[in-house]
């Protein structure tokens, strides 16, 4: 175990796959020379040269369909966006060729990618910049999407995410890049995909978080363990699909209360869809209605003071956890 | 202009074997009937020139593949009338020349294929049996893709044959894609990507044309410019009539190809092929051709008159060739009956075979979504 | 009043919209001179000519920004997706640029577009062309979502539609163009975004469905009437968002049952914002779990047999009824 | 080739007066030592000619103005790294003609300009008080979109300044259609549309030009080529050099401009929106510029030399501009301090202004989602 941060855990998992695998390729804006926008390539260009670690134009377009040709030809593609948002721009080929090429050759052509990239807010980048956008992924067969919310669980998840055989949307967080921990050396590590983590034990209520809002929901329930002896459990899908439901089911069943936090928008977001799967799944457990916590329903304000109103914080899930325990 | 003035100008630019750049902004003017016959003849003089060079063998399936292709059309449309086939289904009746031309030059066991959802042809080209082809669109479980992609949706690993699309432009990118493939790994293999004129005004076409030249991909781009995009000929929906002068704006090697004449094709594609496989360039081949039916079966198509389609079946492919080999010689009348016989026949295989053949098991809704 | 296909409603519609304001025009593939793919633009060229009706390349993202540009500039556009699959293509534009620009604007350039056309399954078009995009564009702020299940309710909401001065959603149905029903043709007869519908009066068990589902949920409400004795309610929000959800959880409360049927995928999708909805808004009233039934966790089949099992059908509403009044 | 050679071909251009597609491949050979001074003066001779001819008043307002950017984007740069302005910021030193050149030639009545997200100086370029500007910098409820868009989203309906825009390339079709609603409306509008030349890769360039010469809109493309797309260099990701090449896929228009002269600047616009607003024919302007900073506040530059950046100063777009003026007579040193005087008080104004102006209220949060 070495402390690392989660750019380094994410770097660690990239050369290590591509040392490991020769058809692993990383592809997108300033990924190599720049040694990427966040830096999570740092050094894997000069390592493994021009072949295995490209720049591309600004073509978003484009180099996902690129990255979606060559794994239909037997490479495995790591495709970076340089953010999330600018993958709107690829949606087409994310959704209507990678997430379906397996089902409509009838079984024949696989679509072994990775697509990854900071997704949510980052620090007043405003409306354009800041969108997370799991739910949008997660909504269409075909697609795996996963949000590591660790150092440990990003190298683990990621190395996973490049060894699957379908297309994985991987969603970072850049506020988190620089975040501490623990995380295995070891090459062979990996995290699989669809298994939920339970990051702190509580028999009290449930609150169900993933990436940025995993940190916040554990400073959260320290605070309210503290203030009010209320025991939260914090469970992190880190695959947001396939999604462990059932750990999360398990949760509840012992604790009868969920709160769900998520910095994505509201509407047809995962907390809606977790609060559907829970509610038809342990319906006679709950003693509270469950409790969704978003960010707000507008696009993202500039504005220090706006954008803070606008996310998820440690204030907001102590209220929604005192709600649904009815404190 | 004079009309003697307009031949001199078509016939230049046929003399030169291709055209870097089209010299003709429209076939219009080729169907003056002044011009038609002078017209046809100066082809049918330059395919025999070639024909010569050519195995016989060779030539032979060329024109089986042709002719299978055309009565296996017809033969999808009698069906469709009756309910057999849904969805949408796009016949390539009179485009035969495209496909044949330049999938036979290909390196079948290394090089790719990848087109939109007009494939049937190229599918069958490709070397998928068209038993195979008709069961996919019968939606059977004997269908090269068990029935779940229908006709828009062909595809075999087998025979490196990559789809069947139907987002309009979206197989440039994956195409693309494919020569980027070949080239990491060092297979010498070349990819085809076909597509429609139309589908150059998608954005995702400048995007791959650039990214190609830049990483110098192997990689033909063949642009079958059939003058229409559905209801839309292609002057309404495009800046400028010349195609092929699209490549320079990428710095690449752009060419006008009679895609009438199915050894023009042939003979340009094996050229893009080579500079693809030896230097390892892309080339956009336009290719100017024209389908006969509509744009799916259920198009009525009243945005051309049958004057127009009449014309252009006069310089039919399949006619074309058959009067160039019979010039020079190497097939007679016999031979052409047996080999539409021979077409005819597998393709009422193919309809027995696609009739025969059970649905997929309901149990195949949920298979396949992940790998 | 006039019995018409919704075809012809929303011709209708669009005609009298064109005559009213000329700020309004038609853009789209084939909208002109062909009449539209699916002859919804039937005679508009002809009556309004280049100018209002007007044909593009196939370039969805291109003419989705003209529309916005044209918008933020003082006309109302109606942009029509030849169908919906591939807005993919544009979703930069509708999500990124539309959605936003009144906010990042500071309220200067509201965006009054309308994009338009048919959503979801049609006849075995296969896998590329069968998606329902509903909640897709229903998790972004700033966004309308509309989804009509009668000639009457079409032509209405898509007036309103042309009148808001939002970006507007707006989702047919390719399967129910041809369907007949009465509508008015009263030219000022619009009928409000944002306000629910109840199609069937009921009292045991209330069933939520939009579009294509409508009508299906009608057939299983007079079925499980008949056989069961069994009184279902059908709301049809018409409107996704802004949701009328006053109205959905007034008849869960009423029936305290609850199925929800739609044609989308399942995950994040609609049901689940509803179902979430409503357990936040009527825990107490629910006696049995929500149910959903969405169309199957897979790209659409071509096969004939594979694409009826993929979507929702009459007998799966039955059963659902069934099985939240536990009979 | 021979330096005297290389010279004489740049000479040529600079004959010309522009060159429809340029005849430099790149602008490296005019940093050699025996050619810059030369070239230097060439410049400045042609920009006196220009300079002989225009009204007084305007050419102090396009000095001032390129001034006034100068100081106020070096004071964004300062006051960034106090923790004042948050997010992106992305300066445009350097930049200065292209900006002051072209929207000085609009009509501000009735034409548009709409800009990506460096933007500041078109902003104030266009009518936007610095006050306002900085103030939006600062996230403040007076800035001129209410603090809820910072940097990158400028914003002014009054002074028809469009944004503002963060997607690489979207703003290039939303300009279309500006232009496509001045055509609609018959305004005799006609918009300016501002992108840099890696967003020339971007799928939406292709498909907006086409429409654009396809209905003839009356809109003036301007490329900034500042040759980087944040740390790549242009020939890193584009097949070609020469950008105003690409008109030519389009039947566009295409010229290639001295961004680091505003009056080249300032005429090739003059002439395209006259092309625009009398024939409502769109082009394609390639300015190639120069920016001295990093690509945002937070990039440290490491892809090219300070040499490099030295010797674009050296050049630099203000002291050309100055070196012209004083030579042609127009202005004096005094003239200069008294303009570089104001605009420094213009800019501590609006940092003034910005400092004690209050954040937006929390209510704003949920306000203009929706009209
Ligand atoms: C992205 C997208 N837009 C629109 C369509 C609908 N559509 C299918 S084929 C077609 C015309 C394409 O014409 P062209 O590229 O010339 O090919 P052709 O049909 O002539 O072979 C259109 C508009 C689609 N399938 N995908
Ligand atoms: C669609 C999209 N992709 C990527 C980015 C990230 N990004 C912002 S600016 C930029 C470089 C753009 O360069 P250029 O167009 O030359 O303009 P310049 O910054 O030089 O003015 C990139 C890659 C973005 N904002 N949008
Ligand atoms: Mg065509
Ligand atoms: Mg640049």
């Amino acid at each position: 175990m070495a402390e690392m941060t989660m750019r380094d855990a994410l770097n660690q998992a990239l050369r290590e796959e591509l040392a490991r695998d020769e058809r692993v390729f990383i592809m997108g804006e300033e990924v190599a020379q720049y040694e990427g926008a966040y830096k999570v390539t740092r050094g894997l260009w000069r390592e493994f040269g021009d072949k295995r670690v490209i720049d591309t134009p600004i073509s978003e377009l484009g180099f996902a369909a690129i990255g979606v040709g060559a794994a239909m030809a037997g490479l495995r593609p790591v495709i970076e966006f340089m953010t999330w948002n600018f993958s709107i721009l690829a949606a087409d080929q994310i959704i209507n060729h990678a997430a379906k090429m397996l089902y409509m050759s009838g079984g024949q052509f696989n679509i072994p990618i990775v697509f990854r990239g900071p997704n949510g807010s980052a620090y007043q980048v405003s409306s354009q910049h800041s969108q997370a956008l799991e739910a949008m992924y997660a909504n269409f067969p075909g697609l795996k999407v996963v949000m590591p919310s660790t150092p440990a669980d990003a190298k683990g998840l990621l190395k996973s995410a490049i060894r699957d055989d379908n297309p994985v949307i991987f969603l970072e967080q850049e506020r988190m890049y620089g975040m501490k921990g623990e995380v295995p050396e070891d090459e062979d590590f990996t995290i699989p995909l669809g298994v939920a983590d339970v990051k702190r034990q509580g028999k009290d209520c449930t609150i169900v978080a993933r990436s940025l809002t995993v940190p916040l929901a554990l400073q959260a329930a320290e605070k309210i363990e503290k203030e009010f002896g209320v025991s939260c459990e914090v469970v992190d899908p880190r695959t947001i699909k396939p999604l462990d439901i059932e750990t999360i089911v398990k949760s509840v069943k012992k604790t009868n209360r969920l709160v769900i936090v998520e910095e994505s928008h509201q509407f047809c977001g995962v907390a809606a869809e977790i609060t559907a799967q829970v509610t038809e799944k342990a319906f006679d457990y709950l003693d509270a209605p469950i409790k969704r916590i978003s960010s707000a329903e507008a696009p993202m304000p500039y504005a220090k003071n706006l954008e803070a109103a606008a996310l998820p914080d440690v204030p907001k899930i102590i209220e929604a956890v005192k709600e649904v325990c009815y404190l | 202009m004079s009309k003697v003035a307009q031949k001199t100008k078509h016939e230049q630019a046929l003399a030169d074997g291709r055209t870097r750049f089209s010299h003709v902004e429209s076939w219009e003017e080729i169907f003056d009937p002044e011009i038609a016959q002078a017209e046809y003849l100066k082809r049918k003089k330059s395919q025999i020139a070639l024909i010569k060079k050519m195995d016989k063998a060779l030539l032979r399936e060329m024109l089986y593949q042709m002719v299978l292709g055309r009565i296996f059309e017809e033969k999808c449309a009698e069906v469709y009338r009756l309910g057999k086939i849904g969805g949408f289904c796009h016949l390539y009746i009179g485009q035969e020349a495209v496909a044949v031309g330049a999938i036979m030059a290909i390196d079948k066991k290394r090089d790719y294929v990848i087109v939109a959802y007009r494939d049937h042809v190229q599918a069958m080209v490709a070397g998928i049996e068209p038993e195979a082809v008709m069961a996919e669109l019968y939606g059977k479980a004997t269908g090269c893709v068990k029935g779940k992609g229908g006709s828009m949706h062909l595809f075999s690993k087998e025979h490196n044959f990559f789809g069947g699309h139907g987002i309009v432009g979206g197989q440039i990118g994956v195409g693309t894609g494919m020569a980027f493939a070949q080239k990491y790994q060092g297979t010498g293999g070349v990819t085809l990507c076909f597509f429609g004129e139309a589908a150059v005004n998608q954005g995702i076409f400048h995007e791959s044309l650039n990214m190609a030249q830049l990483w110098k991909l192997p990689i033909v781009y063949i642009c079958e410019n059939n003058q229409y995009g559905m209801g839309t000929a292609q002057k309404r929906a495009m800046s400028i009539a010349n195609i092929a002068r699209k490549a320079d704006a990428y710095g690449m090697y752009g060419e006008f190809v009679d895609g009438m004449d199915v050894m023009a094709v042939y003979q340009a594609t094996s050229n893009a092929i080579e500079r693809a496989r030896k230097e390892s360039l892309p080339s956009l081949l336009e290719v100017r051709c024209y389908r006969y039916m509509g744009h799916s079966m259920s198009d009525p198509g009243k945005y051309r008159t049958i004057e127009e389609i009449k014309k252009y079946q006069q310089r039919d492919p399949i006619l074309l060739f058959k009067d160039s080999l019979k010039e020079a010689k190497v097939f007679n009348d016999e031979d052409f009956a047996e080999i539409e016989q021979q077409a005819r026949k597998k393709v009422e295989e193919a309809v027995e075979f696609a009739e025969k053949s059970p649905l997929p098991d309901e149990s195949e809704l949920l298979t396949d979504v992940l790998a």
